[in-house]
């Protein structure tokens, strides 16, 4: 799996190409981590390359969750593949991140606040 | 529902071209927020509200037909709670020719956030967003996609469980005045209580049949008939009804009037249904009177208590699998072969059979067998064969001895191949207690693999391919069965 | 307890496939005594076609020696149960224990 | 006992290292699409496909996680695919110690838990899942119907 990150205004956006499975688990945990040590807390994953996702990535994601969300950051997830959030779903992963159609989008709702019902 | 005036004046044809050429396409937004249906999985717990049926047609499907008549091309259903059948149920939306994308949200965003989330779908688009839990009222006889595109400024219903309006674009909905634009062609209905749910099928069935684009074929006024069905003579059917596919009404029964009977359903004999709804898949038994009820399996709710009862003998009410037993494919290969196999044997089955009354080593009783595991029965005539005798091992070579049985086959009340037919005494009936795959046939499992009766082998090879049944396997089993006998 | 010569009989839980035998036994008892019963199903919460059984086969012996069984309080599953069998046609029901009582006397 | 002498078999064997899991997997994903296509070959359905790679990558994953512990000796993990015309029956086999396969419940997903999800994601995509442990093998029968199940 390749793992690319790129700034865009306070927002850091992770590419993430390949299958995200207990392989490639720690290198996503150790490449965050170095984000993270950079003091950066507002994140969109780009998962529009990930062709598949297992549990051992879904609980990468959710540890590095817990710590930006620790650092009173947020993660956004973007561009799922019917696969992925399908699997994003049945593990109600839906209720805990935010899922949006393209990481543009993503990225603008760090800005925009909208108030909840 | 249709008292108001018309709400935009008449366009001329030119004005109807040229906004029909600015109208490049609208997409459907279909918002399925949890709040909004939760109490819907009280009483239906093992699917998504969404896909609760009114009058065998589940209520999103309503809400789809409606989107694709108002001309959208592209629908997408955002969810807060996992609804994997419902993904399963419309896929890509290939069946209703217009393209089904999915999206999740969180519990408690509110539509700027759901239309962020959704941009990709929903930028540079007219957009109808359905967001809540309603019925929509229309008539698809009615041009909608010319009453949403040309009416300004579209639409917008609301009732108390959500409600359906129309925008030029997604920015049109930060400025979007709650004030209802309401059209004559269409209403929606809030869905808030299972009385509503009732209600609004019973509508349907008296007055608006034809409304809707309904599973089944609309034979008569007041009557929709899925595929498969089989309806006693002495059964009273009264209209308005709606039968789903692979219905069995059994004798002395009284269906309707305002009754809808899901899929794979049997209503069995002596039971009255009326203003009440059977949903897919239930077993209804013996000399039971339903009314104003719905009917879940073993589930019986009534709308006016709003309480459930779940019916814990197998006896009154039960949820059947549903497994292909009922195919057309295998009614037509039953009956043929039958035909062909009653054709070989009735001359051979004359013959002998009047040399061997002469000898009278055999009998024909008619016994009554268990049809399936709730413990349905219907007789049969039962050859009780003599096999000391040389005539009797003929007669048991050529399978004569199935003659009598190929009636019932060819007028489809037997299968020509199932399990071993089980006479109808309370010792057998507990052995199918747990067994709700049985089917019986004329010829069984069992006696292809020449094991025999009551050996566990027996038991076990009965079970194994009443699981595993497929027509395929079924027409070996009957060959070995056939070439087993001659051996 | 017994009211006037009209007998009351409160049933609690759920009468379905465990017991109906000894209820039978039980009521057929006390009908010998005086054959006016009134069953509470306050407490009743759940009923199965057995239950049932047990109950309607109580009402006739009650009915063979001139009296009656009649049901009060009744809950809405096992209503909803009554309707389904159409047992609501055979059993005379009421809305409380002293309405079921009262109609035997009037 | 229940005689399925008609099912066709063919068994995946290998060393318990992520990478091989990984590749078992893709296989695994790849076989499941075929016989897909072989059985209907009219609509080419993406689920099936995406069900057998997940639950196969759970139970794969699982072994290698379990073995990597204990290093006693080398093992080997087994994965048997065994198909007839409405069915595709995968077994995956380990030489770990028994685990409590049965004991294992659903997630509680309020508490978004880091893991846990694997036997509850196979329990889902699967349509029958049993667990044995035989004479030192720790084996998970995996059943996927083509059509919808009968049982």
């Amino acid at each position: 799996m390749k793992i690319t990150s790129t700034q865009d205004n306070g927002i850091t956006i992770i590419r993430l190409s390949g299958r995200f499975d207990a392989t490639v688990a720690d290198q996503f945990k150790e490449s965050v981590q170095q984000l993270c040590e950079k003091g950066l807390s507002n994140f969109v994953i780009d998962m529009s390359d990930v062709s598949y996702i297992d549990s051992s990535g879904l609980g990468s994601i959710i540890t590095f969750l817990r710590k930006i969300r620790l650092a009173k950051g947020d993660i956004k997830v973007a561009s799922l593949s019917d696969k992925v959030r399908s699997i994003f779903q049945l593990t109600r992963f839906h209720r805990v991140i935010e899922i949006f159609d393209n990481s543009e989008s993503a990225t603008l709702s760090f800005n925009t606040l909208h108030g909840k019902e | 529902m249709s008292q108001q005036k018309m709400l935009w004046p008449p366009l001329t044809v030119d004005q109807c071209r040229l906004r029909a050429r600015e109208k490049i396409d609208m997409k459907a937004l279909i918002l399925l927020k949890e709040k909004n249906c939760r109490w819907v999985r009280s009483f239906f717990p093992s699917r998504h509200p969404g896909m609760i049926t009114l009058c065998n047609n589940s209520i999103l499907e309503f809400m789809v037909d409606f989107a694709i008549l108002s001309g959208c091309t592209e629908i997408r259903m955002v969810m807060d709670e996992p609804g994997m059948d419902v993904e399963q149920f419309f896929k890509s939306g290939s069946r209703w020719g217009a393209r089904i994308s999915y999206g999740n949200s969180m519990d408690g965003d509110t539509l700027g956030h759901i239309l962020e989330k959704n941009h990709a779908f929903c930028k540079d688009t007219s957009l109808l967003i359905l967001d809540g839990f309603f019925f929509i009222n229309y008539d698809k006889s009615l041009d909608y996609s010319q009453l949403i595109s040309l009416n300004e400024p579209g639409i917008n219903l609301t009732c108390s469980t959500g409600s359906m309006f129309y925008v030029e674009d997604e920015a049109a909905v930060s400025s979007f005045t709650q004030d209802p634009v309401d059209c004559p062609e269409c209403s929606i209905s809030p869905l808030a209580t299972l009385d509503d749910l009732l209600q609004i099928s019973i509508r349907i069935m008296e007055s608006e049949q034809n409304h809707y684009v309904l599973p089944g074929y609309g034979s008569e006024e007041g009557m929709v008939i899925g595929s498969n069905v089989e309806i006693n003579p002495t059964a009273r059917i009264i209209k308005p009804v709606i039968l789903g596919n692979n219905v069995r009404i059994l004798g002395e029964t009284v269906v309707g009037p305002n009754a809808t009977i899901g899929n794979n359903v049997i209503i069995d004999s002596g039971s009255q249904v009326e203003q009440s709804i059977i949903m897919d898949g239930s077993y209804v038994g013996h000399h039971l009177t339903i009314k104003q009820k719905i009917v879940e399996g073993q589930r019986v709710i009534d709308p006016r208590y709003q309480k459930t009862l779940t019916v814990e003998d197998g006896f009154l009410f039960s949820k059947m699998e549903t497994n292909q037993s009922f195919s057309i494919v295998r009614t037509m290969i039953n009956l043929l072969v039958g035909l062909c196999l009653a054709g070989v044997q009735l001359i051979p089955y004359i013959l002998l059979g009047s040399i061997r009354k002469i000898q009278k080593d055999w009998s024909v009783k008619t016994t009554a067998c268990f049809m399936d595991s709730q413990g349905t029965t219907r007789t049969f005539d039962m050859v009780h064969n003599n096999l000391t005798t040389c005539t009797g091992k003929i007669f048991a070579a050529l399978s004569l001895d199935k003659f009598p049985l190929l009636g019932s086959v060819i007028k489809g009340k037997l299968r020509i191949v199932g399990n071993r037919l089980l006479e109808a005494t309370p010792k057998n009936r507990k052995q199918l207690h747990d067994f709700p795959e049985y089917i019986p046939g004329a010829f069984f499992y069992s006696e292809s693999d020449g094991f025999a009766p009551d050996s566990p082998e027996e038991e076990i090879s009965e079970r194994f391919y009443a699981v595993n049944r497929t027509v395929l396997k079924d027409a070996i089993m009957l060959l070995k069965a056939l070439i087993a006998r001659l051996t | 307890m017994t009211k006037g010569d009209t007998v009351t009989v409160k049933l609690l839980g759920r009468l379905d496939g465990e017991n109906p035998g000894n209820l039978r036994r039980v009521i057929a008892q006390m009908l010998v005594e005086n054959d006016r019963m009134v069953v509470d199903c306050s407490k009743l919460e759940y009923m199965n076609s057995e239950g049932l059984g047990a109950l309607i086969s109580c009402l006739r012996i009650a009915i063979s020696s001139g009296g009656d069984i009649r049901l009060a309080e009744v809950m809405p599953s096992v209503k909803i149960m009554l309707e389904l069998t159409r047992a609501d046609k055979v059993f005379q029901i009421y809305v409380t224990t002293e309405d079921a009582v009262a109609s035997f006397n009037s | 006992m229940v005689r399925n002498d008609i099912m066709d078999k063919m068994e995946l064997k290998f060393s318990p290292t992520l990478k091989n899991a990984q590749m078992g997997t893709i296989a695994a994903a790849k076989i499941a699409s075929a016989f897909y296509n072989l059985i209907k070959n009219d609509d080419p359905d993406q689920n099936f496909s995406t069900d057998v790679e997940l639950a196969v990558g759970e139970a794969c994953t699982n072994c290698v996680k379990y073995s990597e512990n204990l290093d006693t000796g080398d093992k080997t993990v087994i994965v048997t695919f065994e198909t007839d015309d409405e069915k595709l029956v995968i077994q995956v086999k380990d030489q770990n110690p028994e685990f409590d396969f049965h004991g294992v419940s659903v997630p509680d997903f309020s508490e978004v838990p880091e893991g846990g999800y694997g036997i509850f994601i196979i329990r889902e995509k699967m349509d029958l899942v049993t667990y044995m442990h035989t004479n030192g093998w720790n084996c998970v029968t995996m059943t996927k119907f083509i059509a919808s199940p009968i049982i």
